[in-house]
């Protein structure tokens, strides 16, 4: 199946370069968000982004290291959670491959698929760590209203994850995909890693007029 | 003697256009010389950089035609990595030549050396040389942000001069500087310059390379519209009007000074005093 | 008629890092084209951002056109003061040129025709008719420059701040940014800029502030600034080219500007 | 100013001068053994001698702060939502009618409280004595590829850079009207002129910076010398088979009923 393709490594230090600026992308993201006072994370625009313009390994490898950063310095419990973002550059990245960033369709199935792989991923965290909660205020008051209501732990502790991220994964890759849009054509397939699928002619990458 | 570059025919276009950037570019430049090349904006003068230093073709790969010859060896037939000890080549904005990873000004100076595998006391010297070269000796143990402009443009320099290049490459290393920081880059250029090193530098700023370079290339479209000395280029009446001159040469022609009229502050100053 | 008061300004950042200690800046310009020049941390751009309201001063009031900053949000401030940061890429986003540029008519409300108006005027001025369909990011950096510039005029206040205008910008791009500034100056705008490049202020500025270590050096005519060598290197700066030779050809008064050394020149001989 | 992100204090303890691995070690081990211990008292032993780790490393009154900042809302929101509503509860606490706390859960919030309490000061353990240059180095050192190690090292230096330039770039937007506060709405369409300028002026920097390292001979694969030498002793290595040696032993403890 062609979808390996896209995980065969081909290193360019442009993509090793961009894999900082895609941690940059995260961590700017959600401090944006902050500074907004918008009731979302949003802290893995660049990881979705990594993924989409220059495959899975620099949006999985720009999402693991976001989260080990982020764990060495302002929040240590966001270490378990790295492989979900590991896990969600790789779903960018696939989607990437897959051209999903190119019609409204694709987006949906690119943010559906993001939004399982980080309310799946971190459900069993959620679990071990925090008997269950996500420990956002709102989707935590669903875990105990589903609990009182005798829905088994796992169902529970799995709505109080999914209505977290339904809303913020859905934002999440909105952005990506805009900022993708708005790029210049010539960063399109600048950075691009993979090797590119049989259907899509490889086109080289250009420079602004100097 | 080799040639330090020479270019034969060359014509180079960027992928996905149809305009030629290079259009026809023939030149020499010997060892030790210190060319200008001056043009307007979209001359083709970063182009033809990067054509120089391979990046043309590897990097941004587009179309090249004709030949480039970099110290002696054909520019297709080297990787710009391998070509990395013998050619430097600065860029226009000082932030983007960080590494990004070293936090002294010793150890980025020493990033390149290391890249190269040489051994950690040849790195050391080499490191201690070549920030004495550009003049940051005294800011080594510094954060390499908390430089300014021009001395992060000039760490950028000693970076390339650690790895003892026999060119360098520059472009346009003083737009994104003050006064102040072009004046320091430009001294620690002519010490370069009187140590031997040849220099390619593509710069705005026309009084400053009329009175550094030994030799001018001025650029228009793509082509070599004169190249010769800096007097002789900068009296030049379609170069005057494409590409402009220092601004001694405008002084003396609304004067009326017989031609040619001075291009530096020196010249200047002896013609209106005569 | 615009003008610009700044009366006892102090400042200070977060921390007490203290830009304009007491007494406080105590400025005031009219319309026209007036260069603010120092050396790197002098507190030109701290000076510029207290204009809008990006900060606000410790102590002291700042009246831009006749509005008390203090009682106004940097947003409303916006229609006063245009403002064109040094770095473009601190502002490009849109994916249009034309687009980027009335970003900040529209954000202010404008009337849809207004704000067309407004940006063809603007684009033409700055030489980027040709290029409003185009993608910002595909200009080079000098280009890039001119967007922001033309954004600045866009907002068509009656204050327009000029952040280091002519760095990284060819012989002819200066000549037109020269032209530019002095139509803004016909149509009565006050028109600031800070700037290393004395070449350009003597051309292009009638009047120049200079500030050294957050205090006042100097406010009145280029012609007198550049006069007093000793200010100017303090400043961490160097005198104009026209001024450097007239001085060594032994003019006086010292010339500022082509002009004035043409004429020097002239009645010389 | 410090310029790279790292919350490293300077020092000279013990913690300081051991071996990264021996540090990232006894974190990891830390933390399995806080998780694996089967009783609220077994998880406050670790976290008892975390704590005494972190006085050792002289870093204990940075760490209280920042500890409480981040554990502080978690048990609270833990105590609530566990005592109110976890699986477990039969006996009530502290009666609120409907909202009736309850004792078993209540216990389960204190045990995942303790257990992360372990995880943060285990980690700060770490973080604060530990540069993190030299976690790279060591890692590299063991055959971590330098190109990752860039990775690392540049992208700790590069958020605080963009995060300043976050700061100019609101600055840059607002004075051209774009409202940052007021409704959601208003504040949640400020989000991309405030976000797109970093993108966009960071993947510009990208091109430009990926040849400049090229240029420096970014790539190559040849021997490369250490840069630093990172002291480790087989005292040392000896403590961290020791320290790996007790996960085994205590998953077996636990199985064997300790409580």
């Amino acid at each position: 199946m062609g979808l390996l393709n896209a995980f065969k490594l081909r290193f360019s230090t442009l993509g090793i370069v961009l894999i900082p600026v895609c941690i940059a992308i995260d961590w700017v993201g959600h401090a944006i968000a902050t500074s907004l006072k918008l009731p979302l994370f949003l802290d893995s625009i660049g990881t979705i982004l990594g993924g989409i313009l220059a495959g899975p390994w620099v949006g999985g490898i720009a999402g693991f290291i976001t989260n080990l950063i982020s764990s060495g310095t302002v929040d240590p419990v966001a270490a378990p959670y790295s492989v979900i973002s590991l896990l969600l550059g790789f779903a960018a990245g696939i989607g990437g491959y897959l051209g999903w960033h190119k019609h409204p369709p694709g987006w949906v199935a690119l943010w559906l698929l993001c939004f399982l792989v980080a309310s799946l991923g971190s459900t069993p965290f959620n679990v071990a760590l925090y008997a269950g909660q996500s420990t956002i205020p709102y989707s935590d008051a669903l875990l105990a209203a589903l609990l009182k209501a005798h829905v088994p732990m796992w169902i529970a502790a799995y709505a109080d994850e999914a209505s977290a991220d339904l809303l913020d994964k859905a934002v999440t890759v909105l952005v990506a995909v805009l900022i993708y849009q708005g790029l210049p054509r010539r960063f399109r397939s600048l950075f691009r890693l993979y090797e590119p699928r049989d259907d899509e002619p490889e086109t080289t990458p250009a420079l602004s007029r100097s | 003697m080799t040639a330090a570059l020479t270019m034969r025919g060359v014509r180079y276009r960027y992928p996905d256009t149809t305009d030629y950037v290079l259009d026809g570019i023939d030149i020499v430049v010997q060892p030790g010389e210190w060319l200008g090349v001056v043009g307007a904006t979209n001359a083709g003068k970063s182009t033809f950089c990067y054509a120089a230093m391979g990046l043309a073709t590897e990097f941004f790969h587009g179309r090249l035609i004709g030949e480039i010859e970099v110290l002696g060896t054909e520019v297709r037939r080297q990787t710009v990595i391998e070509r990395s000890t013998r050619v430097g080549m600065l860029f226009q904005n000082p932030f983007t030549q960080v590494s990004g990873a070293r936090e002294r000004v010793d150890d980025e100076v020493a990033f390149g050396p290391e890249n190269h595998g040489l051994e950690p006391a040849l790195v050391k010297a080499r490191v201690a040389e070549a920030l004495q070269q550009v003049g940051l000796s005294e800011l080594r143990d510094r954060h390499p942000l908390d430089l300014s402009g021009g001395q992060l443009q000039r760490l950028a320099l000693a970076s390339l001069l650690a790895m003892h290049p026999e060119l360098l490459l520059l472009d346009e290393p003083t737009s994104q500087l003050d006064p102040g920081g072009t004046k320091e880059l430009f001294e620690a250029l002519s010490r370069l310059h009187a140590a031997g090193v040849t220099i390619v530098m593509v710069e705005q700023k026309l009084e400053a390379v009329a009175e550094l370079c030994d030799r001018v290339v001025a650029l228009a479209q793509g082509r070599i519209l004169a190249d010769g000395t800096p007097a002789r280029v900068f009296n030049d009446a379609a170069v005057q009007q494409q590409v402009g001159a220092p601004i001694y040469v405008r002084l003396a022609e609304s004067v009326g000074l017989p031609s040619p009229w001075p291009t530096t502050f020196e010249t200047a100053v002896r013609a209106f005093n005569a | 008629m615009p003008d610009l008061r700044l009366e006892q300004v102090t400042f200070a950042y977060p921390g007490d890092v203290r830009v304009f200690g007491p007494p406080g800046l105590t400025l005031e310009l009219k319309a026209g084209a007036t260069a603010l020049v120092g050396e790197n941390g002098a507190g030109k751009t701290t000076l510029t951002k207290l204009l809008n309201g990006l900060l606000r001063p410790t102590t002291g009031n700042i009246v831009v056109a006749g509005q008390p900053v203090a009682e106004r949000t940097v947003a409303q401030m916006a229609a006063l003061v245009g403002y064109a940061f040094q770095n473009p890429d601190d502002q490009l986003f849109q994916r249009t040129v034309y687009d980027e540029v009335a970003f900040g008519p529209r954000a202010m409300k404008r009337p849809a025709e207004r704000v067309a108006v407004a940006v063809k005027n603007a684009l033409e001025r700055c030489g980027l008719s040709q290029e409003a369909k185009t993608h910002p990011h595909d200009l080079g950096l000098p280009d890039r420059k001119w967007v922001t510039i033309a954004s600045a005029l866009a907002a068509e206040s009656p204050v327009v701040v000029l952040d280091e205008p002519t760095l990284g910008q060819d012989w002819a791009a200066k000549g037109r940014l020269k032209a530019l500034v002095k139509s803004m100056v016909d149509s009565d705008r006050l028109v600031l800029i800070v700037t290393h490049d004395l070449d350009f202020v003597a051309e292009a500025c009638s009047r120049t502030v200079v500030l050294t270590r957050g205090v006042i050096r100097y406010v009145g005519p280029t012609i007198s600034a550049f006069a007093d060598e000793g200010m100017i290197h303090e400043a961490g700066l160097d005198l104009p080219s026209t001024t450097r030779l007239g001085l060594a050809l032994g003019f006086q008064p010292v010339p500022v500007g082509e002009g004035a050394f043409l004429r020097a020149i002239g009645s010389k001989r | 100013m410090p310029r790279g992100l790292s919350i490293y204090a300077e020092g000279n303890s013990a913690l300081h001068r051991a071996h990264p691995f021996t540090k990232g070690t006894l974190t990891l081990v830390a933390i399995a053994i806080g998780f694996i211990a089967p009783s609220l008292a077994w998880v406050i032993a670790v976290a008892v001698i975390l704590l005494g780790l972190l006085t050792l490393a002289d870093v204990i009154r940075r760490f209280v702060p920042v500890a409480l900042g981040i554990l502080l809302p978690i048990t609270l929101l833990l105590l609530i939502v566990q005592g109110f509503a976890n699986p477990a509860n039969r006996t009530v606490f502290f009666p609120l009618g409907p909202l009736s706390l309850y004792r078993e859960g209540l216990a389960v919030a204190l045990l995942a409280a303790a257990r992360i309490f372990c995880l943060i000061s285990a980690t700060f353990l770490l973080s604060f004595t530990t540069r993190p240059a030299d976690l790279a180095e060591a890692m590299m050192q063991r055959g971590l590829s330098p190109r990752f190690g860039y990775v690392v090292q540049s992208a700790l230096q590069i958020i605080p850079q963009s995060l300043e330039s976050a700061a100019r770039i609101r600055d840059a937007q607002r004075a051209r009207g774009l409202e940052t506060e007021g409704s959601l709405l208003l504040r949640a369409r400020a989000y991309l002129p405030l976000l797109l300028p970093l993108v966009l002026s960071s993947l510009v920097a990208t091109q430009e910076r990926a040849m400049a390292l090229e240029v420096r001979g970014f790539g190559l694969s040849v021997h490369r010398y250490r840069r630093v030498v990172l002291p480790d002793t087989g005292v040392q290595r000896a403590l961290r088979w020791f320290l790996v040696a007790l996960v085994p032993l205590a998953i077996g403890a636990r199985f064997a009923g300790w409580r």
